[in-house]
């Protein structure tokens, strides 16, 4: 299934700059995708944090993603 | 009354002092995060604020609903700008008008907490030699 | 800095504001006391301050003091009206500019208590059916 | 010796709004000052607090007035 990538913040510069789509199994997790995300960008393992939104809500590794979602990724938030 | 904001433009407490304007209030709390000119001992230039906006709009007002059921405030003002920020600027404020002022005291510091931990915002400082993402890494 | 006013004119909250602007300051937080429309359920018409004012200012100045030593703040401001106020005016602003703003937090509202209990500033709620002193007896 | 009572607040009413000129016992303290007010303005005992102020400071009950001494009389503040 596809699934839309979209980084934010230094998200963004690790994957340099692109929103991506993956083509993931149909019924993978938030942690799979995770998981996928560092072995393709390694950098993400260094974050003080990790986490995904979709449809505007966080959701936890146990997620499991729908063909067409959008996920947003969240690195570590410093607003203020 | 909420009045979440996420904005481009200067922002203006006067505004949000306004929002939370209220005759059955006893007092209000505001809180304006200003820009330093220094972390750590290092000279900031600038900040740039970056935002997720419609889930950090979203983020914000669940900030702000869990402080109008737990505090019982009146009226909860939560503006915070976007973009490049210089020394001095204001990136966010938050005001809070309760019946009793240690409510607005207690609700205004868990709004600025809880904020930093859950809206989707990132702060990028800008130093002479380069920049960096707050908080990013350990 | 330290700025203390006792004044017969409006507040202005921008004032106490920019008292405590700072390059170096990380946050500022500030309490704005407005006069409610009631009291215990009861219909509140006006307000009026009556001060001991060189002794208030005195006091207000220990407090300053106080929250320089105590929490290293920046900068204080803190304006205090006296004269008769209508519902929704303001009798206080206290603001206060820490590097970090947990301390700005907890310093405003060491402020606003101490200033409630050690400035001579007395307060006379008027009713539609006459006027008390607020606090005097049990 | 002569000390002026200068009353604030509701100790203005109580007192129907007079300064007044007391002639008290040379070192009388300020305990002395506050039984004879109380006397003569039994509406004293009534207030949460009576706290006395000389040269704008808080004076204690053990505190000895000295000739020409203004004591501002202090009832429950209520700023803010």
């Amino acid at each position: 299934m596809k699934i839309k990538i979209v980084p934010f913040g230094i998200a963004k510069e690790i994957m340099q700059g692109s929103n991506i789509t993956l083509d993931l199994d149909v019924s993978a997790s938030i942690a799979d995708l995770k998981k996928i995300l560092k072995e393709e960008y390694p950098d993400f393992e260094r974050l003080n944090s990790l986490k995904f939104a979709i449809n505007e809500n966080y959701e936890a590794d146990h997620f499991q993603m729908q063909e067409g979602d959008e996920v947003v990724i969240i690195p570590p938030v410093s607003g203020g | 009354m909420i009045d979440i904001q996420i904005s481009e433009n200067p922002l203006v407490p006067q505004t949000c002092q306004d929002a939370v304007a209220d005759p059955s209030a006893g007092g209000a709390v505001i809180f304006l995060g200003t820009v330093r000119n220094q972390t750590k001992g290092k000279k900031v230039i600038k900040l740039e604020f970056e935002s997720y906006v419609p889930m950090a709009v979203k983020e914000m007002h669940k900030i702000a609903e869990t402080i109008v059921t737990k505090w019982g405030a009146l009226h909860v003002s939560m503006h915070h700008r976007i973009g490049l920020l210089e020394v001095g600027e204001i990136p966010v404020i938050i005001a809070v008008a309760t019946a009793h002022r240690q409510a607005a005291f207690e609700a205004c510091q868990y709004a600025i907490n809880t904020l930093k931990e859950t809206v989707p915002i990132w702060k990028k400082e800008i130093f002479e030699d380069g920049a960096v993402w707050v908080s990013a890494h350990p």
